[in-house]
């Protein structure tokens, strides 16, 4: 990476401008701020501020039922509720060892791949909205996600907190009409995505504003613990579906795409070809789907009594592969009904601990991409 | 149509009086961004007297090169260098006995001058077209229009050796 | 080669601008106060108290169990006593704070008598924050038939278990009398004594059957 | 992937500390801890490369810290690390000399739990303010004027 | 039809001549284009902010303002009123002078402008002999208000703005310049009447390779000089929250963004009149000829803001003096040879040089240009 260091030359020194691209700015995703000095246009330091978001979930968890802040998980990640609860339910479900009916499984894989469809395509949508492109690909990216957030509101009563997932299962069966629209989402998804590509993969201002910007290096993201996309545009094949083989991921072929240069322009496409992937995988759990009853006896009566739920006192740590890392649930129970502690993993949280090192050297326009590129949602980083 | 020419004339002359307010406020006011805006000022204030006389390339020329190119980089420096454009600077230099005296017997000698002059005054002004003036530069003028041209591709590449100096160094 | 992509890309947003004009799945704006989406069965709003006949006694017999388990602690209930202190099985007031409850439907699956759901009813603006989004009782009684209007598959279900449940009672009730008048009394004294507040035994509330009845649209 | 039991014994041999079991986790003393961590990440063997997350948890005896290790090289489960420090002067030692990932987590853990990592490179407050003395999330902590007391159940 | 509006105003003159004194005539005379221009121009910025909103709403799949008057007519009034009776705030430390100035410089030059455009078959407000330099002249200044505007409201955000549009307007005004001279030495006069008479019936100048190729760079510099997308730097939404009217509200704001659109209108009548013929035409009048041309410029600039991401500034920087400036260079030459040299030998000669002068500047910045990658997969079971 270039290395700028500020040289103060003899004859005239400039000052350095210290600006706070700060909590209210039209693309920092939320409320995060990021205190940059500037040389001319070139970023010398930067500094992410955080926590202007935090509600202290945590807290919040230790003094409720384990399914009360099941609804709360919602709120962490805003725009992938359906993984939060996915998270955490696996995590509690370790913990009391709880089974979990197949076809509840099949469910759960359908609205976490639905997810990661939302998630990238709106990704893509504001990544372009930070480089310029004046909303035409967000509002794209917003028509297809209705149709998404219609069948989630369907399923789950509500679009976006949808607060669906039970130990054990589902809170309620798939209605009649789902399966039919999702087949057909799945036939019209891939041409979106062909319409998209067209225009952007090629699109020669995005590829000269995106490649070779922000570049990660592959020691770099290993070692900063950054996962999801980000780490496999870097290069490192890992892919906690492929690798935990939690849930029923084993039954379903579908492929990890891995980009080379670790730049912003990989990780913008590594997402389009992740999201051909998930169409893959829909495709087959639409087909596969059993029939049977979606929650376990033990799971709906705690689904009924919440209080009554006291898991045998020990830790579990369920993590699952999000659309924007590895989101984990570190959950400690006592033997109470109430968690002793209940820690989130957030993946956008920590791959923001190598912000600084891709924006230095790099202009101001280059960091608000290089943000966006990380995806991250302030519900999660902050918690 | 006398009504015509006392609007025509008054016009005139309050394009010289805001030429020459500018100039005053160039030079006297304290706050330097106000001083170098009252500059622009005075240089399309030229302009308009340009076009008073006909001259219409001449005005068009003036407000391109001044106005849009030296007039910018004049407000760069002036707020790029060390953030003057704020702070006012004092601009009596506490002399203003001796400057009053010289500026008196300047004003007197240009009077003079202009008093023994014989103006040829002629009725109607000659319409100078852009194209008598670009055959006449490359005829008669060819000396010093290539000269010129030879002083600005010198200014052009000193100008390039120092911005490379300066880049050379950045990218250790 | 330069050009090519950006061509490329105007002519996506050129077929996107012609065809949003015929095109009805390009072009998916609803002009919301004139026209509306049909509302999806499932979507749950703000809760609400339901009543069979009259609005004077509604289903819920004041447990306090949704008390308890609502996330956000908005719903307080306080036990109505009749005239010599003797608490009766009806809420006094029951008022939810609509400014807290971040309609999660919890209180509805936890409600062992269904007497909560969650509404349809979404334009709920207010001028006052606190008086006036604090639902007391009498604004969050509805009739069963709303229920039944805005959730056909869920209120026949509910519907069916309420009546199997009834005929249980009844038919418990008349084969005690047929037994002996005298158990019948016993019986019926300790049939009528309702499970006390707090439920220790698993509750009676069979799993949602799996396959839900055919859908009544 | 080895069981913990032989993790352990094998920890044991080679950094010399004395580990106890629990659960799945191995309490390891936290003089110890950089070494044993060290060792995780470096030997062919484990190659421990990708730390994925640091929790910091308040007991009545004292302040937990636990780490889940896990191997991206190998794609191995995880190797779950635990220390204890007390509650007053908690200090342990900062593992983002090996994992750059600990960097916000060991500052979250901070934060909000108050155990101090001699070593990290910039041990200031991540999520509260900065002028905010207490941590939140100890079990003693409970916001002066929060009218409803927490022990509803 | 065609002299619809040169009517109108003879009937006005003839009108004044009985009624009023002469001298007041004369002035009525005078101020006929000037009254329509005052008109003509705050009404196209008005409804060309509306047609913008519409056309960019359509490409997004959405209806664009459709709420005030019948399909959103009403909505430039309705921005007018809002515009006016919102609040006018002047940061504590700007330097108050200049902050109110600033707006008031950038509008008057985009309204002068109108003056040398040919609307229709000598209907034209004032036939100045160097029209073409007047515009360029007037254009060129808007560089130096939107500086003041950017230093004169002390905030970092449009330091950084006005800085970026100093540099692109400079570096892009070369090219808009020398562009047009091809046209010039082939008219030999400066007057836009002159350069439209020079394109009788549909020989206009974009039909000749060196025409096609000035035309290109042209209205690339021309969208660069309005600051608008895929150049739109120096206000750019998404890093330097509105570049140099970041503290601009109310009717100052206004002013803005009068003077950008009645730019946009100018500009791009500047580049029907200069390469597609002005006001000539077959069948329709003049004058709607015109108004065809430079609406589909127009159309084409606003296509251009819905369809690209933004240029980085040393992107965009290099693109103007690594690539537009030096193919006008040869522009210049290859219009010289096309009328110079005799006819069959002079046509091939200008083709060959123009096509390899592009290939070589396509080579030179080879470097820069972004290629097209292919990714592989893991677990590719």
């Amino acid at each position: 990476m270039m290395e700028h260091t500020l040289i103060s030359k003899p004859d005239f020194d400039t000052q350095t401008l210290e600006v706070s691209l700060g909590p209210q700015h039209p693309s920092t995703h939320g409320v995060f701020r990021m205190n940059v000095v500037l040389d001319g246009e070139t970023i010398v330091k930067l500094k992410p501020v955080m926590g202007y978001l935090h509600r202290n979930h945590e807290k919040l968890a230790e003094n409720m039922s384990y399914l009360g802040s099941m609804p709360y998980t919602d709120r962490l990640d805003y725009i992938c509720s359906m993984t939060n609860n996915f998270a955490y339910a696996l995590a509690v479900e370790k913990l009391a060892g709880i089974e979990v009916p197949e076809r509840a499984q099949y469910i759960r894989i359908i609205m976490a791949e639905l997810t990661r469809l939302v998630n990238h395509t709106l990704l893509i949508g504001f990544l372009l909205n930070d480089l310029g492109a004046f909303f035409t690909p967000v509002l794209y990216a917003f028509r297809e996600r209705e149709k998404i957030l219609d069948l989630f509101e369907e399923v789950a009563g509500s679009r976006m907190m949808c607060n669906y997932f039970r130990f054990g299962g589902v809170k309620a069966d798939l209605t009649p009409d789902f399966l039919p629209r999702v087949k057909e989402l799945i036939q019209n998804y891939p041409r979106f995505l062909d319409e998209f590509e067209a225009l952007l993969s090629e699109n020669e201002i995005l590829m000269a504003r995106t490649q070779k910007v922000g570049v990660l290096p592959k020691e770099l993201a290993v070692s900063a613990s950054i996962t999801g996309p980000m780490l496999r545009a870097s290069g490192v094949p890992y892919d906690i579906r492929k690798v935990d083989h939690y849930s029923l991921y084993d039954r379903f072929k579908f492929r990890v795409p891995i980009g080379e240069h670790g730049d912003v322009y990989d990780r913008y496409y590594i997402r389009v070809l992740e999201m051909r992937e998930s169409i893959k995988i829909l495709d087959q759990a639409v087909k596969e789907i059993p029939s049977g009853d979606v929650i376990s006896k033990v799971g709906a009566g705690f689904a009924k009594a919440p209080r009554n739920f006291k898991p045998k006192a020990g830790e579990a740590y369920g993590r699952i592969e999000a659309p924007k890392g590895e989101l984990g649930f570190f959950v400690v129970s006592d033997g109470t009904n109430k968690p002793y502690r209940y820690h989130v993993r957030a993946p956008s949280f920590i791959n923001l601990t190598i912000l600084e090192d891709m924006c230095l050297g790099h202009k101001v326009p280059d960091a608000i991409i290089i943000l966006g590129s990380i995806d991250i949602v302030l519900g999660e980083v902050d918690r | 149509m006398e009504v015509l020419t006392a609007i025509s004339k008054v016009g005139i002359y309050v394009i010289f009086g805001v030429t020459l307010l500018g100039a005053m406020m160039a030079v006297t006011l304290r706050n330097i961004f106000h001083a170098a805006l009252s500059l622009a000022l005075t240089l399309i204030g030229v302009a308009a007297v340009f076009f008073v006389l006909r001259a219409e390339f001449l005005g068009a020329v003036q407000i391109l090169l001044y106005v849009g190119g030296i007039m910018i980089l004049v407000i760069f420096t002036v707020m790029l260098t060390t953030r003057i454009g704020d702070r006012t600077i004092p601009t009596s230099n506490h002399q203003q006995w001796p400057v009053l005296i010289g500026a008196l017997l300047l004003l007197l000698y240009f009077v003079r001058m202009i008093g023994k002059t014989p103006w040829s005054i002629k009725s109607e002004l000659a319409v100078v077209s852009a194209v008598q003036i670009g055959k006449s530069l490359v005829s008669t003028f060819i000396f010093p229009f290539e000269l010129t041209a030879v002083i600005l591709v010198a200014i052009l590449i000193g100008t390039v050796i120092l911005a490379k100096s300066d880049e050379g160094e950045e990218k250790s | 080669m330069f050009g090519i992509g950006v061509l490329k890309g105007m002519a996506v947003t050129f077929k996107n601008f012609v065809e949003s004009y015929y095109k009805k799945e390009r072009l998916t704006t609803i002009e919301y106060p004139e026209k509306r989406l049909a509302e999806k069965e499932r979507f749950r709003n703000f809760p609400f108290l339901i009543f069979d006949e009259k609005p004077e006694d509604p289903r819920c017999v004041a447990c306090d169990i949704c008390a308890k388990e609502c996330p956000p602690q908005c719903i307080t209930i306080v036990r109505a006593q009749d005239a010599q202190g003797k608490p009766l099985k009806k809420p006094a007031t029951f008022d939810i704070d609509y400014s807290i409850c971040m309609n999660c439907g919890v209180c509805e699956e936890v409600c062992p008598f269904d007497a909560i759901f969650m509404d349809h009813e979404f334009e709920l603006a207010e001028y006052g924050r606190f008086e006036d989004l604090n639902y007391t009782i009498d604004r969050l009684l509805k009739p069963k038939e709303h229920f039944m209007k805005i959730r056909p598959t869920d209120a026949t279900r509910i519907e069916a278990e309420l009546k199997k449940k009834e005929n249980a009672k009844k038919a418990a009730a008349e084969k005690a009398a047929a037994a002996a008048k005298a158990k019948a009394e016993a019986a019926k004294t300790q049939a009528s004594q309702v499970p006390d507040t707090k439920p220790e035994t698993k509750p009676n509330e069979p799993a949602q059957p799996a396959d839900p009845p055919a859908e009544a649209k | 992937m080895k069981t913990t039991e032989e993790i352990k014994t094998d920890l044991e041999s080679k950094t010399g500390t004395s580990i106890t079991v629990q659960g799945e986790a191995l309490m390891v003393p936290k003089e110890k801890l950089f070494d044993v961590a060290k060792y995780l990440k470096d030997t062919p063997d484990y190659q421990m490369d990708y730390l994925s997350s640091v929790t910091g948890t308040d007991y009545k005896d004292g302040l937990e810290v636990t780490y889940h290790l896990y191997s991206i090289a190998k794609k191995e489960g995880p190797v779950v690390l635990k220390t204890k420090t007390d509650r007053e002067k908690g200090v342990v030692p900062s593992l983002t000399p090996l994992w750059r990932g600990a960097e916000f987590q060991e500052r979250e853990a901070y934060d909000l739990v108050g155990i101090h990592f001699e070593g990290h490179p910039d041990l200031r407050r991540i999520l509260m303010w900065d002028g905010f003395e207490h941590y939140p999330l100890r079990k003693d902590y409970t916001q002066e004027d929060q009218d409803r007391n927490p022990e509803q159940f | 039809m065609d002299q619809l509006f040169v009517h109108i105003d003879q009937a006005i003159i003839h009108w004044a001549q009985a009624v009023l004194p002469d001298w007041m005539a004369v002035i009525v005379a005078m101020k006929i284009p000037i009254v329509a221009i005052a008109i003509f121009g705050p009404v196209t910025m008005m409804y060309l902010t509306l047609i913008e909103r519409k056309l960019l709403a359509r490409i997004q799949n959405r209806f664009g303002p459709n709420r005030v008057g019948k399909f959103g007519l009403l909505q430039p009034l309705a921005d007018g009123v809002k515009m006016l009776t919102k609040e006018d705030i002047v940061p504590e430390k700007a330097d108050k002078i200049a902050h109110l100035l600033a707006p008031i410089l950038i509008v008057i030059p985009a309204l002068l402008v109108f003056a040398v455009l040919p609307f229709g078959r000598n209907m034209i407000a004032v036939d100045l002999n160097i029209g073409v330099l007047f515009f360029l002249a007037m254009s060129g200044t808007t560089t130096l208000f939107i500086f003041t505007a950017a230093w004169a409201s002390h905030n970092k955000f449009s330091l950084l703005g006005g800085m970026r549009s100093v540099a692109q307007m400079i570096s892009y005004e070369i090219p808009f310049v020398l562009s047009v001279v091809p046209v010039l030495v082939v008219v030999g006069s400066f007057s836009t009447v002159a350069i439209v008479e020079a394109q009788p019936g549909l020989h206009w100048f974009v039909f000749t390779p060196w025409g096609a190729v000035g035309f290109f760079i042209f209205f690339i510099c021309a969208v660069a000089e309005v600051n608008r997308t895929p150049f739109d730097l120096p206000e750019a939404e998404s890093e330097l929250v509105a570049g140099f009217h970041t503290e601009y509200s109310g009717m100052k704001f206004a002013l803005f963004y009068m003077a950008e659109f009645m730019n946009v209108f100018t500009v791009s009548a500047l580049v029907a009149t200069v390469f597609l013929g002005g006001w000539q035409g077959p069948i329709l009048p003049s004058w709607v000829w015109f108004l065809l041309k430079t609406y589909t410029l127009i159309l084409i600039m606003m296509w251009f803001r819905g369809t690209f991401p933004r240029l980085r500034a040393d992107q965009l920087m290099g693109f103007a003096w690594k690539f537009l400036l030096e193919l006008t260079f040869v522009n210049i030459i290859v219009a010289a040879i096309w009328y110079e040299m005799r006819s069959p030998l002079n046509h091939l000669t200008a083709a060959a040089i123009l096509i390899v002068t592009i290939i070589v500047l396509f080579q030179f910045n080879k470097t820069e240009i972004p290629k097209k990658r292919i990714y592989k997969y893991a677990y590719a079971d």
